[in-house]
């Protein structure tokens, strides 16, 4: 199927707005559909495709239903945009969505059942013609997004994503990394309370590179200042600091001797003026 | 062999009279009989017409005279009376063919035998007053028909609102029409001093002042329904029953504008003031007129409105034909004048036809509150056909008799290069605007969308009926599709009036239309030709419905943006069409409030006489009965948008008032109002014949 | 000149069936880009188009009326089209053929109208409703603008006017007239209110759909079209009445018709929608203006 | 802390609020329990109900006090007894006090008396109650349904604890069972906008009862988009996870929500926020706002057919979505906030990112009003329109630009000063005219103070953690949260629970406030501007409409022109 | 001039901070199900067959939100969000990922357990050298839960018996 022309009408089934703001940002200049002949239809009598967002709930079920009959009989293609119209998203179960009696409410079925399928089928159920159905998953979905997906339903570009079923023959690995795995784990944790979750791995990786070059616990303090002083950023030089007081902490609590790389220092006190050190750097 | 004819219509309209009588007991039977009689008059009224024809296009009259004995009736038969005769003959055939099975609608009140006797009486009455060549026959008859046509509009005299009307009717055309017509009478006869000096050929001699006009003016524009002489009629045409009302629009207030033409312009002389003045009345009818109508949302008030307008593109064209007769372009003025009359012949048919339908839908539907009417096209295919073709015909839209006739009001005044008379136009050019507004809201509330619960049973009324609305419908095609069929004896009168030879202005070959104006560019002048207009669309619309066959398979509901609504409840009723525009010319509705006061004083400063003559009937009235005085203050409590036009009458609303409730008194027992009106016809003739 | 006449009817046929889209695709192309945006590509009104019209539409109505107008409106706009010069010919002329344009091109709308009332829907009705007040408010200031012309070139043929035109004050005015009320009636931003996509869902075309709706638009388009090709003669004929060549006279016309509709999406893109009573009270304004430019033409100026 | 936020914050002040109501009350007053920092929960029987919440929501002396939510529980499980609990802020610049009136009503007998004749701002509320609870509202001038589908059957009540989540019971779907629309008065037609309406972006039902163009009367059908988020946050979801289907009440001001939400629970859990989180939190609010402002400028452009002025607004915003889509990693739903604090830091080259965006955003957004004002057709079509009166205004409890647009002078940020606001300076627009014009402006002059606030944030944006560590939230406490959304006042009220999850979530949209209003801006004005005053009231989540008696005689028009426009708005970009 | 991007002509790169699309790495994965738990939407699931000892952990692309909870919560890094967002499909299978693991089977009573071989591995990993009996942990661990609490048991009535005895 190749149009090159669309007209689009747009069809909340009780979504939360992000999704249909993206489709209106689709038409707006830095995405600009109109080019690839996308307009949005005023009536459903004018459209050649409906773009559902939404988890459908039972009070938009019976309007969606009206205006899906209402279009021409003919292409009728479904465009789901986001999650929720894919599948329910993370209100499939909440007792006004809609579901088929025999879609489960909880379930183990994969793909997952909900959204806008529910819908098409007990229109095909009904004898009523619907077209394809273009998911575009997403929460919201880019709006680049959204016009690949209109784009595939134009026929003007590839599909790209694929099913994939991975069994033990994949392999395995357990990557070993310059420090111990408990300690990465507990440096790990401890960074998503100073940078978050995203910067952490980078950061913890530049510190375990520090780490294993560092031969003892001086030589990590001054790899850190160094790094500190190469990198600008006053973040991650409080992240590397905050690492190097918790890596000394940790490495006290455990014992230095268990799969040590940075050697234990000579004096007791050591650990303690090293974390001194860092509060006054910090200010 | 002419003259035959004629006299064979006469009395078979004289026939139906008496052949009624004997079967009054039958209601049925004496309205199908009498039907029958006046069809028949109709047709040889027709044939008369048609036979006529080629002797009056040479420019010579049918002359005869009827002797009675006592008096002897003169006729003299020209193009301009031939024009009222074809408008006559085919109105009277369709609503003869029409009628007998409307009036079933009216059996409860009875008197089958009255209502054919004032049917034909009133008919005749028409054909006689533009037919016979004496003043004095001509104010006789003309009041039979005023009595006649008053009769029958308070038919349904049960209703309230039939009663107001009919007396706002009877007794404004006393005073405006009839008054100043035996005024004029009295003041001719006093000059000539015998009855055969009466006649038009030995009046048309004298040179009579200016007074003659202005006493024409008024009483021919108040019958025609002039502004600011028109409050009676959107009130008395829908009071009548309708194919009464289709006689009463399509017939009668054209029998005015023929007495305007023939008194002012062949009797006097058609001058530049006259012109003017006929111009701009028409030109302030015809806006006044419309922009009323576009607010009704009563099917019959709404086209009554519309006759007021309609009647104002008539007294444009001729208007203009005087200005441009009485400036010196005569064969421009001819052509201005029979694009007025042109359009009096076309308006006659489609409003005729109109008002039946309205009249059709009351049969089915027992209303005409278009606020509730709808669906109907479904339920009645032929009408809806018929009313769409005549609403199509008053817009003016070609191919359409209406849009000639007013193309060529157009060209008359938009090339007559005058400033002020191509204002005229462009005024007349707005109205067909809302003239189409107007129609669209007509047909569309009436016959668009689904039926509602009032016109769920509604059927598609008898055949008889749809008889009689096509051949009105066909005579809509017939004119608008070949011009040419009628615009020579459109001519006539102009050609009588100025003397010259048309050739070169304006042609007319098969069916096809050319008008050059005095000072139009040479060369380059080609037909309009509707067949080839027709031609274009059919072959397109014939070719897109091949290339795109049009076939439901199946019905889907009415996009409702996805919540249920409830059809009735899913649809502009007839009330809310055009409300920004209306409220926008919302001033001219309601300057009547602001109007009334001043009007009030002025007038009852200017005509304290006038108004002593309302103020002793009102005393007279107070001694029947305090209970009737109830009724004027019901009308001053009702009325409570003054529009302007009542306001402008306001002299006349209080005379009214005071007259009104003698006559509201009177008309309460019909045999009462029959005796009085008999016997007030009976003094008139005998005044006239004792003479 | 016979062959000429066949030659240039045949092209103005093309021309009136075939331009519009294109030139709707100009119009919006150029609006695209005050916008800041790529835009569609300038055929993309021809596919719209023929996927309207490949599509089978849906019937809200069995309803004649409904069914018809989209084809009564097609050919009404096609054939008050005819009626205009293209080059030194003229399809279909005749004395009065402005009046008769008129009421043609009214027919678009009454088929709007007709089509728009023929069911129970507000959205269709208020569609149809607007439309006829557009109507209503634009008709006397485009019969000022006729009379002018009318008392200055006597005549009343299109085809005639042009070329009979002398320039005063009058009829420089009354050439305002015709753009603003062609601008109106066409129905551009911010006078398109009958057809009013937010507010009441495209009127009328709310309910139409498939190859009826695509009928329908194209019938619009090509009353545009129409309407500025009249206002496109009327000013290049006067620059080029002189020249014989009728290609030539022809080329002009287009290049002030782009003119036209590029210079018309620019106020488009720069305008909101106005309320139907403010167009109505624009437009009652304007008439009561344009009374004067009567005066100074009925004075010869 | 700023002078300004330390007078608000002033315990003085607050208790002098608290000791009034409880002094005017004596002896009617059960128990007064402050629960946090602002909050005090005052328990009184059921019938003072009315009395109570009337006398300090109608108190003539606090100006701006309103009804922030209400919130119905099912205590059965714990007390045996269902809880009714109404918050009321006083608001103002005058103290910083949000009171809990708190009743429980007994199982055998779910009535209670309805507050919405003293304060129609409570008419949703108690229909809501009424709806998924089963508490009868006596009293009450709207018993129609107005949260659960049409084919919901009648006796099942979704919030109860013995209502399973998964559960979706279902009866035939009939013209009976229809919502009962009020039939159109005489003599008008109806015009359906939505569902499923182009100009509506969302659905739900407006029945315009239209003489001609005229709006006469407006009845309407919301909650199409009831999808059940409170019962899935109290059943399925953990204390965390419930910060993001919070976010995603609201596609566009998801943050001001998860933030609500995270505020609530952090009250009720007594967890302390490092500093450092607050202003991040502070910042993402404000993006959005900067990103909501210009998308409902721009719908408003969109819905008057003004193209030009849409596309510019969605332009100029397309930066703060791409600054936004940078910082947390989506354009839309951020994912920022959780409870203790946010999930991504600002590292150096971010803020230097938004410092830029801001700059530019400043630049082109002033270019945009200024070309937007000078467009004589839009303003026409704004001007004068949608008319809400302060009276109405106050009367519905209308929060957000919608209320100060008519000349409410209140702002959460200001008046409860929540995250970091307290350490910032800004104004609060505030204008009188109560049109759609008066709303954009308000819009328009709070997109300036947005950017202003930003550049405040991030200069003075301290070190140290972005989250705190929690372990446990003590069960049973209650405690709400609140945000000034871009809509306005966001308010979720939390009740916490055991097994790591929440009791009862209240969650009280700041266009749950506004919508009841609607109708008394949009009689009087023509279909044409009825889309146009639904988008001036920028709503997000779909609530409902209420019968109410017409009075069009508030409605004043107001001329202002095109000079004093431009005017204006310079001198509100001349501000910043 | 035009801002219009090109996209989908040319290819586009999502920003580095940009959540797309979670992926599973199936050689890092241990089949933990701390994903599962953490996802508010219920898009992954674990599907344990105890008869022929598999757990699947499913991936629905379609049903995630995209809140990198399961990111966050991964202890191995083998579920990361993408930069990728180009999934739109005609075919909801083309979102759905699975990782198909061995369950743990219990050398005692020969069941499976509830977690995974590579679970079991990564535990040994974390459990640092010579902190624990080593051995003795060993014996314990792989054992199914009832089989070790019936060892515990058995240890339990040992120990008290020498206590006692």
């Amino acid at each position: 199927m190749k149009l090159r022309s669309l007209y689009i009408f747009h069809l909340d089934t009780g979504a939360c707005n992000g999704c249909e703001i993206e489709l209106f940002d689709v038409l707006t200049p830095y995405y600009d559909a109109e080019r690839l002949g996308v307009r949005l239809a005023a009536s459903p009598r004018h459209a050649h495709a409906m773009a559902v967002t939404g988890p459908l709930t039972r009070q938009t079920y019976y309007a969606a239903k009206e205006a899906i009959k209402a279009m021409p009989p003919k292409p009728r293609i479904i465009v789901a945009i986001g999650t929720c119209a894919c599948s329910g998203g993370i209100f499939y179960n909440g007792y006004p969505i809609y579901r088929r009696p025999e879609s489960p409410r909880e379930g183990q079925e994969y793909p997952r059942r909900g959204g806008i399928f529910e819908l098409v089928q007990d229109l095909r159920d009904e004898g009523e013609y619907v077209g394809p159905v273009v998911y575009i998953p997403g929460c919201p979905p880019r709006p680049e997004e959204i016009l690949y997906g209109v784009a595939l339903a134009l026929g003007l570009v590839e599909k790209r994503a694929k099913g994939e079923h991975y069994t033990e023959e994949a392999g395995f690995e357990l990557p070993e990394y310059p420090i111990e795995e408990r300690i990465r784990l507990s440096l790990r944790e401890r960074l998503k309370y100073v940078v978050g979750y995203f910067d952490r791995e980078g950061i913890l990786r530049d510190f375990m590179e520090l780490a294993g070059k560092a031969e003892s616990v001086e030589e990590l303090h001054r790899l850190i200042e160094d790094y500190c002083l190469r990198n600008p950023d006053s973040r991650i030089s409080l992240a590397m600091r905050v690492l190097e007081r918790e890596f000394l902490r940790l490495k006290e609590k455990y014992g230095w001797e268990v799969g040590m790389n940075a050697k234990a220092p000579q004096g007791e006190v050591r650990g303690v003026q090293v974390a001194v050190k860092r509060d006054a750097g910090s200010r | 062999m002419m003259e035959e004819l004629f006299t064979l219509t006469v009395i078979l309209y004289l026939l139906s009279i008496l052949v009624v009588l004997p079967l009054r007991k039958n209601y049925r039977a004496s309205i199908t009989v009498g039907h029958v009689l006046t069809g028949l008059a109709s047709i040889s009224l027709l044939a008369f017409t048609v036979g006529s024809l080629p002797d009056v296009l040479k420019g010579k009259a049918i002359e005869f005279t009827y002797n009675l004995g006592v008096a002897e009736i003169p006729f003299h038969v020209d193009g301009l009376s031939l024009i009222l005769c074809l408008v006559l003959g085919s109105l009277g055939l369709a609503t003869s063919i029409y009628s007998p099975r409307y009036m079933e609608f009216y059996e409860r009140f009875g008197r089958s035998w009255l209502y054919v006797v004032l049917y034909s009486a009133f008919v005749l009455s028409m054909i006689l007053i533009v037919t016979t060549s004496n003043f004095l026959w001509f104010v006789f008859f003309w009041e039979v028909m005023t009595f006649t046509s008053y009769l029958l509009m308070i038919w349904e005299n049960d209703e309230e609102y039939v009663r107001k009307a009919g007396w706002k009717y009877f007794v404004t055309m006393h005073v405006a029409s009839t008054l100043p017509l035996i005024i004029s009478l009295a003041m001719l006869y006093a000059k000539t001093g015998s009855v055969n000096g009466l006649d038009f050929d030995n009046l048309a001699t004298l040179h009579l002042g200016p007074i003659y006009y202005v006493l024409f003016l008024i009483g021919f524009g108040s019958k025609a329904g002039v502004v600011p002489l028109h409050f009676w009629l959107p009130d008395a045409h829908p009071a009548a029953p309708s194919n009464v009302s289709a006689l009463l629009s399509g017939a009668m207030i054209k029998v005015a504008v023929y007495g305007l033409i023939r008194t002012t312009c062949f009797i006097l002389r058609p001058t530049e003031a006259l012109g003017y003045t006929v111009a701009i009345l028409g030109t302030v009818t015809l806006t006044v007129g419309t922009l009323y109508a576009l607010k009704q949302t009563d099917a019959k008030r709404l086209l009554a409105y519309h006759s007021v307008g309609q009647m104002g593109y008539i007294w444009l064209g001729v208007g203009a034909g005087i200005t441009l007769i009485a400036k010196g372009y005569p064969a421009f003025g001819a052509i201005a004048m029979a694009a007025g009359l042109y359009h009096l012949v076309n308006h006659a048919i489609f409003k005729g036809l109109l008002f039946l339908s309205a009249g059709s839908v009351l049969y089915r539907t027992h209303t005409r509150d278009l606020n509730v009417l709808g669906g109907l096209a479904k339920l009645m295919p032929f009408t809806a056909l018929f009313t769409f073709i005549a609403a199509m015909s008053i817009a003016g839209e070609p191919p359409f008799n209406g849009f000639m006739s007013k193309w060529m009001i157009y060209q008359g005044t938009f090339l007559s290069g005058d400033g002020l008379l191509v204002f005229c136009g462009i005024m007349a050019l707005f109205i067909s605007a809302a003239t189409l507004a107007s129609f669209v809201k007509f047909y569309t509330t009436a016959f668009g969308g689904t039926p509602t619960t009032t016109t769920e049973k509604a059927e598609e009324v008898p055949s008889s009926m749809l008889i009689g609305k096509g051949f009105l419908a066909f005579l809509c095609l017939l004119f608008g599709l070949v011009p040419s069929s009628i615009i020579p004896l459109l001519l006539t009168p102009g050609k009588a009036l100025t003397g010259v030879d048309l050739s070169g202005w304006i042609s007319t070959k098969y069916w096809l239309v050319t008008i050059r104006a005095p000072r139009m560019p040479a060369g380059g002048e080609t037909y309009f030709n509707p067949w080839l207009f027709v031609g274009v669309l059919g072959v397109l619309v014939v070719a897109m419905l091949i290339s795109y066959p049009n076939r439901p398979k199946r019905i889907v509901k009415v996009w409702t943006t996805g919540e249920p609504v409830k059809a009735e409840h899913y649809k502009l009723r007839a009330m809310h069409y055009y409300g920004p525009f209306e409220e926008y010319i919302h001033g001219l509705y309601h300057g009547g409030d602001a109007l009334s006061g001043w009007g009030t004083y002025v007038c009852s400063s200017l005509a304290g006489g006038y108004l002593s003559l309302g103020r002793t009937l009102l005393r007279w009235a107070e001694k029947v009965g305090k209970d009737v005085l109830s009724t004027g203050r019901w009308y001053e409590k009702n009325g409570k948008e003054i529009y302007l036009d009542e306001a402008v009458a306001s002299p006349f609303v209080q005379l009214m008032k005071g007259l009104g409730i003698a006559i509201e008194e009177v008309s309460l027992s019909y045999d009462l109002l029959l005796m009085l009106a008999a016997a007030t016809l009976g003094v008139m003739m005998l005044i006239l014949l004792g003479w | 000149m016979e062959a000429e006449r066949i030659a240039f009817s045949f092209i103005s046929l093309c021309l009136i069936l075939f331009l519009p889209p294109l030139l709707d695709g100009i119009g919006r192309k150029v609006k695209a880009r005050i916008q800041l945006r790529q835009g569609p590509s300038i055929l993309q009104t021809y596919y719209d188009l023929t996927t309207f019209l490949s599509v089978e539409p849906v019937y809200p109505t069995e309803r004649l009326a409904f069914r018809l107008a989209p084809y009564i409106a097609f050919a009404s706009a096609v054939s008050a089209a005819l009626v205009l010069p293209y080059g030194r010919v003229i399809p279909v002329s005749f004395t009065g053929d402005i009046f008769v344009f008129l009421y043609v091109l009214a027919m678009v709308s009454i088929a709007y109208m007709v089509g728009g009332f023929s069911l129970n829907n507000t959205y269709t009705n208020t569609g149809a409703n607007r439309e006829m007040m557009m109507i209503l408010s634009i008709e006397p200031i485009l019969g000022v603008a006729i009379g002018t012309f009318a008392l200055n070139a006597h005549t009343l043929r299109i085809g005639a006017i042009p070329f009979a035109l002398t320039f005063t004050v009058s009829v420089l005015l009354a050439y305002g007239l015709l753009a603003y009320s062609v601008y109106v009636e066409g129905g551009f931003i911010p006078f398109d209110v009958a057809e009013a996509e937010q507010e009441i869902l495209e009127g009328t075309f709310s309910e139409y759909s498939g190859y009826l709706l695509g009928i329908f638009k194209w019938a619009l388009m090509i009353k545009r079209f129409a309407l500025l090709w009249l206002l496109s003669s009327f000013i290049s004929i006067p620059f080029v009445r002189n020249v014989a060549n009728g290609a030539l006279i022809l080329i002009t016309q287009l290049i002030v018709l782009l003119l036209l509709y590029a210079g018309i999406a620019v106020i488009e893109s720069m305008n909101a929608r106005l309320r139907i009573d403010h167009v109505i009270r624009r437009n009652t304004g304007v008439f009561l203006c344009s009374l004067a430019v009567l005066l100074l033409a009925a004075l010869g100026w | 802390m700023k002078e300004w936020a330390r007078r608000i914050m002033d315990e003085k002040v607050r208790e002098k609020y608290v000791n009034e109501v409880v002094e005017k009350f004596g002896d009617r007053i059960i128990s007064v329990e402050r629960n946090a920092d602002n909050q005090w929960i005052i328990e009184i029987n059921r019938e003072d109900l009315p009395e109570v919440v009337g006398y300090i929501v109608n108190h003539p002396e606090w100006k701006e006090t309103q009804l922030s939510t209400m919130a119905g529980a099912d205590e059965r499980p714990l007390r045996g007894k269902f809880s009714l609990i109404y918050w009321i802020s006083i608001n103002g610049a005058s103290g910083d006090v949000f009171l809990g009136i708190k009743t429980y009503i007994p199982e055998d007998d779910p009535r209670f008396p309805a507050v919405t004749p003293v304060h129609p701002g409570a008419h949703w509320y108690e229909r809501e109650v009424k709806d998924l609870l089963g508490l009868i509202p006596e009293g009450h001038p709207d018993p129609r349904r107005l949260v659960l589908p049409d084919d919901w059957p009648e006796g099942v009540y979704p919030l109860r604890k013995d209502f399973h989540y998964t559960d979706s019971p279902k009866r035939e779907f009939t013209d009976e069972t229809k919502y009962p629309y009020r039939e159109p008065p005489k003599g008008t037609a109806v015009f359906p906008l939505g569902p499923y309406h182009v100009a509506l972006d969302e659905p739900g039902h407006f029945r315009l009862f239209v003489k001609g163009e005229e709006i006469v009367d407006v009845d309407y059908r919301l909650f199409y988009q009831h999808r059940g988020i409170e019962k899935i946050g109290e059943n399925r979801l953990t204390y965390d996870q419930v910060n993001f289907i919070a976010e995603r009440i609201c596609g566009i001001c998801g943050t001001a929500h998860a933030l609500a939400y995270a505020q609530a629970v952090e009250a009720a859990g007594k967890i302390e926020v490092p500093e450092r989180a607050e202003y991040i939190r502070t910042v993402m609010a404000e993006i959005e706002r900067l990103h909501s402002h210009m998308l409902n400028l721009g719908l408003a452009c969109h819905d008057i057919g003004f193209d030009k002025g849409f596309m510019d607004a969605f332009r100029i915003r397309e930066h703060v979505m791409w600054l936004a889509e940078r910082l947390t990693g989506n354009r839309k739903t951020y994912g920022m906030v959780i409870i203790g604090g946010v999930r991504r830091d600002f590292l150096e080259y971010r803020r230097t990112m938004i410092e830029e965006t801001l700059r530019k955003l400043r630049e082109e957004f002033q270019k945009w009003v200024d070309q937007t004002l000078s467009t004589r057709t839009f303003i026409k079509r704004c001007e004068g329109v949608g008319v809400l009166s302060y009276r109405d205004a106050k009367r519905w409890s209308s929060v957000g630009p919608w209320a100060r647009g008519s000349g409410r002078n209140f702002d959460a940020r200001r008046d409860h000063p929540f995250a970091a606001y307290k350490y910032l300076d800004f104004k609060v627009p505030v204008h009188k005219e109560g049109d759609v014009l008066a709303r954009c402006l308000v819009r328009a002059e709070e997109i300036m103070e947005s950017i202003w606030i930003i550049e405040q944030a991030l200069d003075e944006m301290p070190g140290g953690d972005i989250l705190a560590e929690w372990k446990e939230i003590p069960p049973y406490r209650e405690a709400v949260g609140f945000t000034e959304a871009p809509r306005g006042e966001d308010v979720h009220y939390v009740m916490t629970g055991e097994g790591n999850r929440l009791y009862r979530w209240r969650i009280r949209a700041s266009t749950y406030n506004n919508f009841p209003s609607l109708p008394d801006a949009m009689r009087g004005n023509t279909v044409a501007d009825a889309v146009l005053i639904i988008a001036s009231l920028d709503p997000c989540y779909s609530c409902t409409e209420r019968v109410q008696v017409v009075d069009l005689e508030e409605k004043r028009a107001r001329v202002l022109t095109e000079k004093e426009l431009i005017e204006l708005s310079r001198k509100v970009s001349r501000r910043v | 001039m035009a801002v219009t991007l090109k996209y989908p002509f040319v290819k586009l790169e999502a920003p580095p901070e940009y959540r797309g699309i979670p992926h599973i790495e199936p050689r890092l994965c241990i089949g933990c199900g701390a994903c599962v738990n953490a996802c508010p939407a219920d898009a992954l699931l674990k599907i344990d067959d105890h008869s022929t000892g598999t757990r699947k952990i499913v991936l629905d692309v379609g049903r995630c939100i995209r809140c990198a909870r399961c990111d966050e919560a991964c202890p191995t890094g083998a579920i990361r969000m993408t930069r990728n967002f180009e999934v739109a499909t005609l075919d909801r299978s083309d979102h759905v990922e699975v990782v198909e693991l061995r369950l743990h089977r219990c050398p005692n009573c020969g069941n499976y357990t509830d977690y995974t071989e590579r679970a079991l591995e990564k535990a040994f990993q974390i459990l640092p050298e010579g902190l624990f009996d080593k051995e003795e942990l060993r014996k314990k661990a792989i054992l199914c839960r009832n089989c070790r609490r019936k060892l515990t048991v058995d240890d339990t009535i040992e120990a008290s018996r020498e206590v006692v005895g």
